[in-house]
Order: structure tokens, then C-alpha cells, then sequence
């Protein structure tokens, strides 16, 4: 009989399509794999242990770096968790305005997700046309904050500075525009047969195994369990507007990829109401009345929101100092990352890159 | 203007011949530089399809493509090959040094050889071989072995993948695009190509084989390893396959190579479906070999179109979708065909 | 069932409880006896976070707990000496722990009994030393 | 299940209209696209304006600034201000925290160097003033110190009530 032998393969640090610096050792049986070793820590820059010298203000440029390509979420959630801590009270127009920037990180997000998707499985323009709305939106982050990716825009007990004038026309355009675009997107990749050929029915996640391995938003959603924060346990104001949570059905790269396309849709439902709603506010402050050197009182708090890959949540402990006593970041990336081995066996090497890109990983985040 | 390029060939003949040369040498220098203008045709050629892809990609991607190298960007390809050229040839330690230099130069003999058959228009063909067909089929599937050795050669696992990719690809594609031709030459009869372009006076073979054309067209896609079918140098799986390890010139050879190819099928596909140098509704003030020239670079036009909208096609669908539909249905075309001429015979036409 | 009542409930089965502003802790000998019955019997059938703080005098392991039905969250803290420094793994009942472990063990030094691959996750494997705890000595970069 | 081709199909229809749409390249260096007012680009600092108070280095997260100053005749004079961008986060932290807003950004983006010295961008260098030019300073202010004193003794007994007598 032929003597067939195993070889590895290193999916390595450096690779077109690990969204980052992540490794897969993959030991393959000819183009199938029998066992996929992940291999993280390549970005690691030690976040938290920085976040220990930093007062509680200088903490907020560091989440930014954590899920780069949705920088508001982070900010959101970290500063939602000091707030908690100190008990603060958010301004009503700095609470809209934090609703429209991080579901406008959302669709950036997912944009990006969606097009480093189609280019994964080789689909060049598929990548091209997302990318074009992220300009868009980045160019109207810019106009807000003054950059385009890290923002420290939010901050505890509001936000920076209010929307300035040329934001609403911009917006307004963007919210015309967008759902045609997503049309477009739906026709070029999701109606595509050959983009369905490659994803439909591979990296299979039951729904009880994801919940029993901790993942959370998109994946999670994908294989039918509907848990969205915003809707199980919503935080600020979003249980002002209403949206449904895309929920997937047999948990495929499909699925998804498609909670992905429907979120997208949601959240620009959420961003539609919340400027309704905000242009019926009178003028008002975006700042809570907040010391300029915060000391929140001794103890600890954990709070969660629904980040842009999954459930994004900080546990800050303060010991009465300017400076945080410990920062944890749960990272839904990484998490989302513990089941890549069983997910990839049995499948081909062009298998493990649709898998991967399903699960939307951003290194940022993973290594922390 | 008709046969240019005919006349110029037979005053370069009298000069030769009045100049006291013997008509066999003179044969010999006339088949040189039929050759010569050949190479320098799929060379220009290979170089302006990179411009033209990367124009039309940009353009179908809402960005301009390259406009800054020469006018309108026309230099681009030159820049590249110039920066190509000047950049160091590495070897990769353990590599098979022989195969490993010897597959670049050898990548662009398959196309080269072929285009010496194909009529670039009125008895225009170099050499008027009468299986022009069979040897165009013979040649174009050398280039798997080429590729395979690259892959071979530079001892490194993605190459590996990437050459076994390509021969499984190449080779169970080279079967179905057999039977499509098959059903054109079982109408013609003949296997001489500028036979096949007079035998579709009237009718292209686009409308008697449309199935045929079909099978022909993707399995053209196929073997030149473009989207959907780039497996072989799928960017996001393997790296870039066989030619990982290649950098400067041999890197170009390559890239080139799958150009010609490219020029190499839409002639193919031109010859046989799209009625070689026939104008279509007798427009023939326009001279036949335009005519070829636009029909190729319409169907180039398609290969292009496709690969900037399509994703990737997996290994094992790709050979699934050869074995089991395209073959069977190429299969089908030629019993078709068969049974339809049979009965067009017994009812005299 | 609100979260008080399960804690009150709680406390009676398990004596060691001690019940403050917003967690729970409990002592390192019930702690898989108790996550086991919160699972089981009350339906927290996700662990969102499990994290580790290095106090002065001992590590301090917090569990996050939530039902995904009702979406209520449960904090559950238990401390662990420094010498010793070892704690069940949470494996057997979740197994989305193992990375969050992993992780814990990799920056904090803190052992877990029971977990099926204890290895480093982030930091390269011959790497001295767990740099999250607060007597993580460095030399260079230009923290102070 | 429409037809199987069909979604092939549409996405080619899609591509074909893209094909003719209006471009959104921006041709950069000829045409520069325009920047937002709060645009986080170049340092710029305002010297007079600074009264070198050092809150900005204190609210920067990463150290990237460093103050000289020199105080002469008891007021601080702002000598050398220099900013390592190469550690700069561009959060804007420092902007925020001037009382007196000095420090603000240029719309420019091309911060980008050859050398990795020249990141260290020096925003004030003054040279420390001269002995004999300090002394001539302090004695001045010593002068102005002692009329402002002599002047406020003469006027002790009304305006100030019992706050001027607690000074002496």
C-alpha cells in the first residue's frame, strides 16, 4: 500500500489570510487537515499591565488599539464601566451621539469583515465595494474626532466635543445611500453560487457546543442562539430604538457571514432613529460635571457591551488611586478563536480560510 | 489592405529571390521572420494585456488603475518588467537549481509553439499545418509539466500544493475542451484551422455549437488558471503557488506567460466559434485580420470581467464540476452533433 | 428566579458564601460543587469572563456567569494564596474556560487542577516570570 | 431556488455597472483631499501663549513630551518644548488639558522622516538667558517688589482692613 505520511504546514504569522499576525499550524493528510495548533501572541503589547501605570483618562487612547477597526466600541465599553464605578450621569445628547458613533463603528466593522471576506475567497471587487463605504464613514469620524481609526472620542461622563455642522449633511447622505449599497454587496458575494459553493455548509457550529465554549455576537448568532446585549441586557439607551437581532440557522460560514449583512442593515436602522430623535433634543452639554483627575471610589465592576465581533466586557478595579489597579479586557476575538481546532479538522486548506474569515478576528484584540 | 501583410511577405520573397538566394534559403529567412513577428506580437502583446487588466480591474473597482508611468499610464508594464529585471534572482537553499531556472525560460515555449499555427488572418498562419487543431492540443497541455516543476523545483510546501493543484486542474480541463473542439471538427471534418474559418461561411460555429463554445470557453478559463479557477496561485491559500519563490525575472516570466495563454485560448476560441478573419453581416471593408484582433480581445475582455467578479472555486469542486458535468456534457454535444448530422445527410441538404 | 433569591439559596447549601456589593465569594473547596449546581439547576449556561487580580496578600479568581435565556449576570469570586496558587478549572462545566485559563496561568502564574493543555497562550513558552502579577520585575522600554 | 446561473449572472451585471460609475480615487499628491477642522495632524505651539505649566505633559499617556523651563525673576520662561512622535498616540489628550489652548494641530499629515532622530520634533528653543541679563531682572523686580510694598504701608490703614496688617 502507498505510505502515505503527515505533513505540517505552517499557516504562519505572516499569511494573506489570518487577518493578522496569527498562526495555524495545520497538519494536513494531503489537502485535508487532521489537526489545526493555533498559535497567538505575536501583537501581544500587554495592555492591561499599561493600563495599571495610566490614570483612568490616559487608559482610553490604549482601547482604542484593542479592536482596531471598531475603536468607538471599545471606548464605549471601558468608559461605560468607570461610569459605573463612579456613578456618573450621561448627558441625554451625549448619549445619542455615543449611539449613532458606535453603531457607525459597527458597520465599519463589518464592512471591513465582509470584505476582507470576499477577499479570502478570492473575490477581489467584493472587497473593493465595502471598502468604499468605510471611506465614507471614516472621513465622517474624521470630521468628529480628528482621526480616522483611533478616536478616544468617548469619554467618561460623555464625549469629547458635540457633533460638529458638516457631520449631519454627510450622515444624512450615508444613511440615503447605504441599503443600496448592501444590495449591492448581497448580489455581488451573497447571491454569488460559487461564493454559496464555498461557504454554505462548511465550518459547521452547532448552537449548544458555541454557547458551552463561551462565543458570543456574530458566531454565536449564527448558529441560532439569539443573544445580542443590546437586546438581552441593554445598556445606555438602546432600548429606545427598535431593531431585530439576525439570527443564522445551521451555524455555517454562511450564516455567519449573512448575521454580518443583516447587522449591518440593523444598525443603520438604529443610527436612522437615533438622529431623529437627537435633532428633537434641544441644545444641551455632551459633558457630565466630572472632576479632572477622576478617583472613583475603592471596589470593582464589570461591564459588558455588544462589540462589533461579540460580547466586548472590562472589569476595572479601583483602589481609590488616579491610576486603575487591574484592567481586564474580555476580548471576544480571542474567545471566538477556542474553537478553530475541531471547527477546521476534517475540512481543505481553502476550508480553514473561509472558517477563519467567518469568524472575524481582528489581532488587535486577540493578543490584547 | 486586406493581405498587408501577405504582400509585404511575398516582396520580401522577390528580394530575396532577385538578390540570387536559392528559393530554399529564402523559405528559411521568410520563416524567420514570420517567427520574429510573431514573438514581438505575443510580447507586445502580454505586455499591454497587464495594462489592460489592471485598467479594467481598476475601473470595475471604482478607482482608476495605473495613470501615473508614461501617458495615461501606458509605461506601467514597462516600469514593472524594468523593476523586474533588476531585482535579484534568489535561489532557495535545497531547491532543485536545474529545474528551478530551467522552468521560467521554458514557460513561454508552449504558447510561443502554438502561435506558430494559429492564422492571424487570410492564409495569414506562419506555417499551414493540416492538424493544426490536434497540435494546438498537444502543445497547450506541455505547459502543466512546466508549472509542475516550478512547484517541484523550489522546495517549499505552498509550492508543492500549488503544483499539484495545477496538474490535477489542467489536466482533468484538457479533456472536456478535447470534446468541445471535437464537435467543431466532427461539422468541418478537417483539422486544419484556416479550413475550420471557410467552413463557417455562413453560420458561426457559435450558433450550431453553443455548448460546445460554452464547455470550450470555461475549460479555457481553466487551463490558463484564472478566476474562478486561479487555484494555483490562490493568493489566499497557498501564497502564490508554484512561483512562491520565484522573484525578479522568473516571477515575470510567469506572470507573462499566463497572459499569452490567455491570448493563446481567445485565438483558439476565435478560430473555431467566432469565424477566424469572417466579418460578421459581410462588413468587409474592414480587413480580416482586424477583424480576429477584435473578436480575441473581446473574448480577453470576458476572462477579464470574470476574474474581477468572481471568488475562488475549491479543489475538490473544481474537479467535481469538470468530471461531472462539464465531461458528461461535452459527451452529450458530440452525440448530438453526431445524430444531427446523420440526419441533416439523409434529408440532402 | 432573581439572582438574590438564587444567592440566598445558595448561601444556606454552601456555608463558606460570603455575599457583597456585587459578587459573591466563596471559598476554593465548594467552588466546583457550586458552579456545578448553578449551571445545572439554576440555567447559567455561559461563562462570559473569567479573570484573576493580584492583591496584595492573595490572587482573587472572578467568574462572570450569565443565562442567555433571561440574560442576568452572576459575579462569583474566589481567593487563592500566592504560594500555593492553584484552583480547579472551571473545564468540566464550561469548556469555553480552557483559553481564558490558559491565559490566567500565562500572565498571573495561577495554576488550574484539571485543565486539559496548562500551557502558555500568549507569552513564548521559555518565558520567565508572569508579567501581570505586581512583582514583575523588567529591565528596559521606558516605563518608569 | 431560482435558476442556478442566476446569481453568476447578477454579479456580472453588477460589475458592468460599476464599470462606468464615477471613480472616487483622490490623486493624492496633486490633489490633497480637504481636511476637517479637528483634524489630529501636526504640533503646533503658540510660545507666547504657554505659560509652561507642564499640564500637557501630564495628561499625555505615553510621555511623548518634554519641558525646559527657567524661571527668572520668579515668573517661568518656557526654554525648550520638544515632542517624540514616534511614541505619540495623536489621542488629542494633550490639546485638552493646555488651560490655555498653546498647543493645536496643523492640517498636515506628512509627519513621516528619514531619520529616526528627526522624529523628536522641537516645537520652542530659546537659549537661557545671560548671567548678567538675569541679575538686571531680579533686581528689577526686587525694586518693583519694594514700591508695591512701601505703597501698600502707606494705604495700610483703610482699604485692606485687617488682611494687610496679617501680611507684614
Amino acid at each position: 500500500m502507498l505510505r502515505t505520511e503527515e505533513f505540517t504546514l505552517n499557516m504562519g504569522p505572516q499569511h494573506p489570510a489570518t487577518h493578522g499576525v496569527f498562526r495555524l499550524i495545520l497538519h494536513l493528510d494531503g489537502e485535508t487537515i487532521v489537526k489545526a495548533e493555533p498559535v497567538l501572541g505575536y501583537l501581544h503589547r500587554g495592555i492591561e499591565k499599561l493600563a495599571e501605570s495610566r490614570t483612568y483618562t490616559q487608559v482610553i487612547p490604549y482601547t482604542d488599539r484593542l479592536d482596531y477597526l471598531a475603536a468607538m466600541l471599545n471606548n464605549l465599553g471601558y468608559v461605560q464601566a468607570v461610569e459605573k464605578m463612579i456613578g456618573v450621569e450621561v448627558p441625554e445628547r451625549a448619549e445619542y451621539i455615543r449611539v449613532i458613533v458606535s453603531e457607525m463603528s459597527r458597520i465599519a466593522s463589518h464592512c471591513i469583515a465582509t470584505g476582507a471576506y470576499a477577499l479570502d475567497l478570492g473575490g477581489f471587487t467584493g472587497f473593493m465595494y465595502p471598502f468604499r463605504e468605510r471611506e465614507k464613514l471614516m472621513d465622517m469620524f474624521e470630521m468628529i474626532c480628528g482621526s480616522r481609526m483611533t478616536f478616544s472620542y468617548i469619554r467618561v461622563g460623555g464625549v469629547a466635543a458635540d457633533l460638529p455642522e458638516e457631520f449631519y449633511p454627510a450622515i444624512k447622505k450615508f444613511l440615503q445611500e447605504f441599503p443600496s449599497c448592501v444590495d449591492e454587496y448581497d448580489g455581488l458575494i451573497t447571491g454569488n453560487e460559487i461564493f454559496q459553493a464555498r461557504t454554505k455548509g462548511i465550518g459547521i457550529l452547532p448552537a449548544e457546543k458555541a454557547v458551552k465554549y463561551s462565543l458570543s455576537g456574530p458566531v454565536l448568532r449564527g448558529s441560532g442562539v439569539k443573544y445580542d446585549l443590546r437586546k438581552a441586557r441593554p445598556y445606555g439607551i438602546y432600548d429606545r430604538f427598535d431593531f431585530e437581532v439576525p439570527v443564522g440557522k445551521n451555524g455555517d460560514c454562511f450564516d455567519r457571514y449573512y448575521c454580518r449583512i443583516l447587522e449591518m442593515r440593523q444598525s443603520h436602522r438604529i443610527i436612522k432613529q437615533a438622529l431623529e430623535q437627537l435633532q428633537e433634543l434641544p441644545e444641551g452639554p455632551v459633558m457630565a460635571k466630572v472632576p479632572k483627575v477622576l478617583k472613583p471610589p475603592k471596589g470593582d465592576v464589570y461591564h459588558e457591551i455588544e462589540g462589533a465581533k461579540g460580547i466586548l466586557g472590562y472589569y476595572v478595579v479601583s483602589d481609590g488611586t488616579v491610576n486603575p489597579y487591574r484592567v481586564h479586557v474580555r476580548r471576544p476575538s480571542f474567545i471566538n478563536l477556542d474553537l478553530i481546532d475541531e471547527m477546521c479538522r476534517g475540512w481543505k486548506i481553502a476550508d480553514v480560510v473561509a472558517i477563519l474569515g467567518s469568524i472575524d478576528i481582528v489581532l488587535g484584540e486577540v493578543d490584547c | 489592405m486586406e493581405n498587408l501583410f501577405v504582400n509585404t511577405a511575398g516582396s520580401i520573397r522577390n528580394i530575396m529571390e532577385n538578390s540570387g538566394l536559392s528559393p530554399l534559403l529564402s523559405d528559411a529567412v521568410l520563416v524567420m521572420f514570420k517567427l520574429l513577428a510573431i514573438l514581438v506580437f505575443v510580447l507586445i502583446n502580454a505586455l499591454w494585456l497587464v495594462y489592460m487588466e489592471r485598467k479594467i480591474a481598476g475601473y470595475i473597482q471604482c478607482r482608476y488603475g495605473p495613470n501615473r508611468v508614461g501617458p495615461k499610464g501606458l509605461l506601467q508594464t514597462t516600469a514593472d518588467i524594468g523593476k523586474l529585471i533588476s531585482k535579484e534572482i534568489i535561489i532557495p537553499r535545497g531547491a532543485d537549481k536545474i529545474l528551478f531556472l530551467l522552468s521560467p525560460a521554458l514557460i513561454f515555449a508552449p504558447p510561443l509553439m502554438v502561435f506558430m499555427v494559429v492564422p492571424f488572418g487570410e492564409n495569414m498562419a506562419a506555417v499551414e499545418l493540416n492538424i493544426g487543431v490536434f497540435y494546438f492540443l498537444a502543445v497547450a497541455s506541455l505547459s502543466t509539466v512546466i508549472f509542475w516543476m516550478a512547484g517541484w523545483a523550489s522546495n517549499n510546501k505552498y509550492s508543492l500544493l500549488g503544483g499539484m493543484r495545477v496538474v490535477a486542474q489542467m489536466i482533468s480541463y484538457e479533456l472536456p475542451m478535447v470534446l468541445a473542439i471535437l464537435g467543431v471538427v466532427m461539422i468541418t471534418g478537417t483539422l486544419n484551422m484556416s479550413e475550420i474559418i471557410r467552413a463557417q461561411e455562413n453560420t458561426w460555429f457559435i450558433f450550431t455549437q453553443p455548448v460546445a463554445f460554452l464547455i470550450y470557453f470555461i475549460a479555457g478559463v481553466a487551463e490558463c488558471n484564472r478566476a474562478p479557477f486561479d487555484l494555483a496561485e490562490g493568493e489566499s491559500e497557498i501564497v502564490a503557488g508554484p512561483f512562491t519563490e520565484y522573484s525578479g525575472m522568473g516571477f515575470a516570466m510567469f506572470f507573462l506567460a499566463e497572459y499569452a495563454n490567455m491570448v493563446l485560448v481567445s485565438f483558439m476560441a476565435a478560430t473555431l466559434f467566432l469565424g477566424g478573419w469572417l466579418a460578421p453581416f459581410g462588413l468587409t471593408f474592414i480587413p480580416g485580420w482586424i477583424w480576429m484582433l477584435l473578436k480575441v480581445y473581446v473574448l480577453i475582455f470576458l476572462f477579464m470581467w470574470l476574474r474581477w467578479t468572481y471568488p475562488r472555486i475549491r479543489v475538490d469542486q473544481l474537479m467535481g464540476f469538470g468530471w461531472k458535468v462539464l465531461v458528461p456534457l461535452s459527451l452529450a454535444n458530440i452525440f448530438v452533433t453526431g445524430v444531427a448530422i446523420k440526419v441533416l445527410d439523409m434529408i440532402g441538404w | 428566579m432573581e439572582s438574590n433569591q438564587i444567592i440566598q439559596e445558595l448561601k444556606d447549601k454552601y456555608r463558606s458564601i460570603e455575599i457583597n456589593k456585587n459578587s459573591v465569594t466563596v471559598a476554593e473547596e465548594e467552588l466546583l460543587p457550586l458552579m456545578r449546581q448553578l449551571r445545572d439547576v439554576y440555567g447559567f449556561n455561559y461563562l462570559t469572563d473569567e479573570t484573576a487580580v493580584d492583591y496584595k496578600d492573595y490572587f482573587e479568581i472572578v467568574y462572570n456567569v450569565c443565562r442567555l435565556c433571561r440574560g442576568d449576570m452572576l459575579m462569583i469570586k474566589t481567593k487563592v494564596d500566592k504560594e500555593k496558587a492553584a484552583v480547579p478549572s472551571m473545564f468540566s462545566i464550561w469548556p469555553g474556560a480552557v483559553w481564558m485559563e490558559r491565559e490566567i496561568y500565562d500572565l498571573m502564574g495561577i495554576n488550574f487542577t484539571g485543565h486539559p493543555d496548562m500551557r502558555r497562550i500568549l507569552l513564548d513558552d521559555n518565558f520567565e516570570g508572569h508579567p501581570l502579577r505586581k512583582d514583575f520585575k523588567w529591565t528596559g522600554g521606558r516605563e518608569v | 431556488m431560482q435558476m442556478f446561473g442566476s446569481g453568476l449572472i447578477k454579479g456580472l451585471a453588477i460589475t458592468w455597472k460599476e464599470l462606468f460609475t464615477k471613480k472616487v480615487t483622490v490623486q493624492y499628491p496633486d490633489e490633497i483631499y480637504p481636511l476637517p477642522d479637528r483634524f489630529h495632524g501636526k504640533f503646533k505651539l503658540n510660545k507666547d501663549a504657554c505659560i509652561s505649566c507642564g499640564m500637557c505633559v501630564r495628561a499625555c499617556p505615553n510621555k511623548v513630551i518634554t519641558m525646559e523651563t527657567e524661571t527668572v525673576a520668579r515668573k517661568k520662561r518656557l526654554l525648550k518644548y520638544t515632542m517624540d512622535i514616534k511614541y505619540c498616540l495623536f489621542c488629542g489628550l494633550c490639546v485638552e488639558a493646555c488651560p490655555k489652548n498653546a498647543l493645536g494641530y496643523v492640517k498636515d499629515f506628512e509627519l513621516a522622516q528619514y531619520k529616526r532622530d528627526k522624529l523628536t520634533v522641537v516645537l520652542a528653543a530659546e537659549e537661557p538667558l545671560p548671567r548678567e541679563e538675569k541679575e538686571r531682572l531680579e533686581a528689577e523686580a526686587a525694586q518693583r517688589a519694594a514700591a508695591a510694598k512701601k505703597a501698600a504701608g502707606a494705604r495700610g490703614g483703610s482699604a485692606f482692613g485687617n488682611k494687610a496688617e496679617g501680611g507684614e
